[in-house]
């Protein structure tokens, strides 16, 4: 299926997506930039989500009426799209979750418990997103363990010299994202897993950005977690993927209990579950679960290769256009290093009233500490403007960013 | 003693008439349009009044605000100032709604019924209304600690 | 709105649910009696969904852009639909979880933290759900807490004789179904919540359940933590409720850390939202949350008292037209003190095969255990066949199955 | 010894004849009762046989299984039975694959296959197959330890 070294047709791929057909309510075009924060939907996903509210909807792992089989088979069949996706040996390594952050929870607090001690370290880096902060320090807190946190150099890349004084024979597990969705750099996967086995830490990593745009094969890249959200993959809001190693995915603890996820009940204790179901607790998000498979299904029409490339484009091209803003700040590496953000302040202009402003022509772009505080705290900054591209966008949607920042700063009296 | 420098009563737009701008405006971007106006327009606070102290908390933007209390005339004058002119604009309500009264008159000011006349409940996200909140927070403790220190 | 005293337009009501008008692939017309696991979903919320995608979507509470508005705006109203409907005092008491199982584990683990030592106590029931089971064995376990349970009466209800020697000054968490998933129970709120804070415990109620079938006022009945999931109420899946007394949610930790829910995140710890922020770390299934509405508006447009009247008449009748299935035992008390829930067995007739062959005459039931372990050890049996009603089944229904247990006993060569 | 009275091989169904039918049903529901069919006939255990001992674990019914190795002819006999007609029937599969063979065939028997030709991964429910899973792993383990205890 997937087209190889085929460009993309930006316009057949933009022409599934309903929400970017429209005008606004003032008759604007939408130009969409926050596809870090949430990328739009494809019909596809809408349709296959009506389809199973109208058509054969029944709770999952349940029923033997054919509803719930064929519900059953549908989700079964999802987990087996996504195994296929990002290169995992069993289907049972795909556990859904309600979202990333639930999965990196699950993660520290259930393999937390089980294998740190006090003195133990977690190492983490500086552009991490809360989502991979905070659970560690919540563990932390509860083990005695610490958490450690890699330095990034001027550029905005992970400070690798500094990587084998933060990683060592204390460091139990190293989580890092694959994709920073402030500075936009793209970090070295398969390096950092070798770094991290080598000191027999646990690799995780954090793919909520980097899972849209660039490949991963969890196997040959060496990663023992990996987690994602769908609503940043063209899928549906509320549900999430945690990949986890079978043996690993077997030591864990879950962290939440209820039903399904158990084995046996009995009223003063219980025993788990098998993988993936013991992570699987309570009512999944089946319906959301189902519907991330045509997403998937949707990006590997296309390729992910493809969808780089024009992202790529489009990031060089930004870069280039918004060079001609007077006090424009761009954070983060040059364009090789990193995917298609660009994250930035303007002097004398508060991004809170860029983001507004540009809002005025159209254009969505977000504003504020995107979850990254150790990191703006690093910048010296409070706060950015993050312009977030996805496949869909186009160069026209480039120079709105640019005309819309050239009026906010009219606007400002800025000039 | 007064800063004149800086908020005093005279520069400010008063409350009637962001009111009849408002309605004159009718549809809500057009309405936070003319409060970056109100912001761009505010008066600016000195730069040594901009510390830390003086920061209110829970604002996305950076706000300092400071009180001074007249003696004479019995009113507290607040003088405030962000860095983002939606924030400033706000700041403009507050000030028009608050400036020059006495401690008592500021504790009994109904000053959600000032936003909900001007819609603001619909129309600010949740972050930014806790930063309002916040600062109205901030009046009524100065308000509140001058009226307990001196009764009137 | 709400319809007091008219009685249900039970083909109106029905008319709305687009699965309900199909017939399955063999041409047969759908007998959904499996509501007790995930209800079906009406048109307005399959619309409202659809709507969120396609006309004005963007992560929730993030942007600063017209969809990000719209959204925020929506999930607010959602909020507080939820909040006069269930009667809670301040919309941020409202807490959007992925479901009741998420709900229970954030109370568990969020209350038991900061309250239970060694020794306290957590009283749950014989009839709980595993969510309301497991989730206290785990805070237990963590915190040297006892979990004890009250015991059922022959008649399949609570025992209240013995809840003195249960509920006592030790007890810390009363939590409580508001209705048995299995027997169908219905428990009395105001009498458990009475008996609860007599003692000064913290009264929990998983309402999953009892939502759809019994009108409830947390503050009157003084209820301090109530969860329920969107999926049995006519809602979508993936997201679901925790309500909380405000002054309990802010004394509570959160079970989760990530973005939205900090305050401020520094490199060595970070400081919590206010309720509801601080509980709903992540993206929330907002496109989910926003969803529910219109499944509580559609409630309450019919009201629950005409719901739960024309429900119960189903069940009365459904009691009195099974009566002459050979060997036929239920389980749980008399319809006066429970809701449409039928659950039974069959002498020689196996659950599973029971609920296979309904299916081939079309109706859908649940067999298993229902997620109730505990319960069924208690009833000495390993499983049962569950048929649980909702507001849009009918009489022929009723008699469909009834028929097809007949048929089936002939299949199984029982006559 | 070899207890007569269960599950005897003349009493089988042989796959051949399985299949076959499962081929001509086509359709999954109509195979399901065939199963079903298969289970009601599948001879009984005899009462005392149905001890906690004998039980495998893992599946939604009850089942109990009892393994007899014939010393002379060196094969393995299975004796199984279920509360379910449905798990009855597939029991009946699996006797009807590993029916009287020595314990090396049924190790050797790629059993996954013929749930492959009759179509059972794609219609059993995921705990459905785990206690299907329970069972040939029941069978495996005493083909094994026979094996092992006296290698052929
Ligand atoms: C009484 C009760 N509690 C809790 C739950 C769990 O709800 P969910 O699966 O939506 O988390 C259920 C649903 O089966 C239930 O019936
Ligand atoms: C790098 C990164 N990690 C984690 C998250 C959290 O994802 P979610 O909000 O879907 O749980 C995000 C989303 O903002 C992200 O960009």
């Amino acid at each position: 299926m997937t087209a190889i070294n085929t460009p993309l047709d930006v316009a057949a791929f933009r022409a599934q997506f309903p929400i970017l057909q429209q005008k606004d309510a003032h008759g604007r075009k939408v130009v969409y930039l926050d596809n870090g924060a949430s990328s739009q939907t494809p019909q596809s996903v809408i349709d296959r989500t009506v389809d199973v509210y109208s058509k054969f909807y029944a709770n999952a792992y349940r029923g033997a009426y054919e509803f719930g089989q064929r519900i059953d088979d549908e989700l079964e069949s999802s987990r087996e799209t996504i195994r296929n996706f990002i290169g995992a040996e069993r289907k049972e390594e795909i556990v859904f979750t309600s979202g990333t952050t639930a999965s990196l929870n699950v993660i520290a607090q259930g393999l937390g418990s089980t294998i740190l001690k006090e003195g133990d370290e977690i190492l983490i880096t500086l552009m991490e997103h809360h989502a991979n902060i905070v659970p560690w320090q919540m563990i932390a807190k509860r083990t005695g363990a610490v958490v450690r946190v890699l330095p990034i150099t001027e550029d905005g890349r992970l400070d690798l010299e500094q990587l084998p004084q933060h990683l060592t024979e204390k460091t139990k597990i190293f989580s890092v994202t694959g994709m920073s969705n402030m500075l936009g750099t793209i970090n070295d996967l398969p390096q950092l897993s070798a770094a991290a086995h080598a000191v027999g830490a646990i690799f995780v990593v954090d793919a909520a950005q980097s899972i849209l745009h660039e490949e991963i094969d969890v196997r040959s890249t060496g990663v023992d977690f990996l987690t994602f959200s769908g609503h940043k993959l063209y899928g549906p809001t509320g549900v999430g993927v945690m990949y986890g190693r079978h043996d690993l995915l077997e030591m864990m603890e879950p962290l939440l209990g209820g039903g399904h996820m158990i084995d046996r009940v009995y009223e003063d204790h219980s025993t788990w579950a098998q993988p993936p179901a013991k992570f699987e607790a309570g009512t999944i998000p089946f319906v959301q679960a189902i519907a991330l498979k045509p997403a998937i299904e949707l990006v590997q029409s296309v390729g992910l290769e493809a969808i780089k490339t024009h992202e790529h484009e489009l990031l060089t091209y930004g870069l280039e256009r918004l060079k001609d803003i007077p006090g424009l700040t761009v954070y983060g590496p040059a364009p090789e290093h990193k995917g298609a953000i660009i994250t930035f302040t303007v002097e004398g202009a508060h991004p809170q009233d860029l983001a507004f402003l540009l809002n005025r022509h159209g254009v969505c772009v977000r504003h504020g500490h995107h979850c990254t505080m150790p990191l703006h705290d690093h910048l010296g900054i409070s706060a950015s403007v993050r312009a977030s591209f996805a496949a869909y966008n186009t160069r026209d949607e480039v120079d709105a960013l640019h005309d819309g920042l050239v009026a906010a700063r009219k606007r400002l009296r800025l000039d | 003693m007064i800063d004149k420098t800086n908020n005093d009563t005279t520069d400010l737009v008063p409350l009637q008439e962001i009111y009849e701008e408002f309605d004159f405006l009718g549809d809500s971007e057009a309405q936070m349009e003319y409060l970056i106006d109100l912001g761009l327009d505010l008066p600016r606070m000195p730069a040594d009044e901009k510390t830390e102290q003086n920061r209110v908390h829970g604002c996305q933007s950076n706000v300092w605000m400071v009180t001074d209390y007249d003696d004479d005339s019995r009113k507290l004058h607040l003088h405030a100032e962000s860095d983002a002119m939606i924030v400033n604009g706000l700041i403009a309500v507050l000030l028009a709604a608050f400036q020059s009264q006495t401690p008592r008159d500021i504790l009994e000011t109904d000053i959600h019924a000032v936003f909900d006349r001007l819609g603001l409940d619909r129309h600010l996200s949740p972050q930014r209304k806790n930063g309002l909140n916040g600062m109205v927070n901030r009046i009524r403790q100065s308000a509140l600690a001058r009226l307990e220190a001196q009764p009137d």
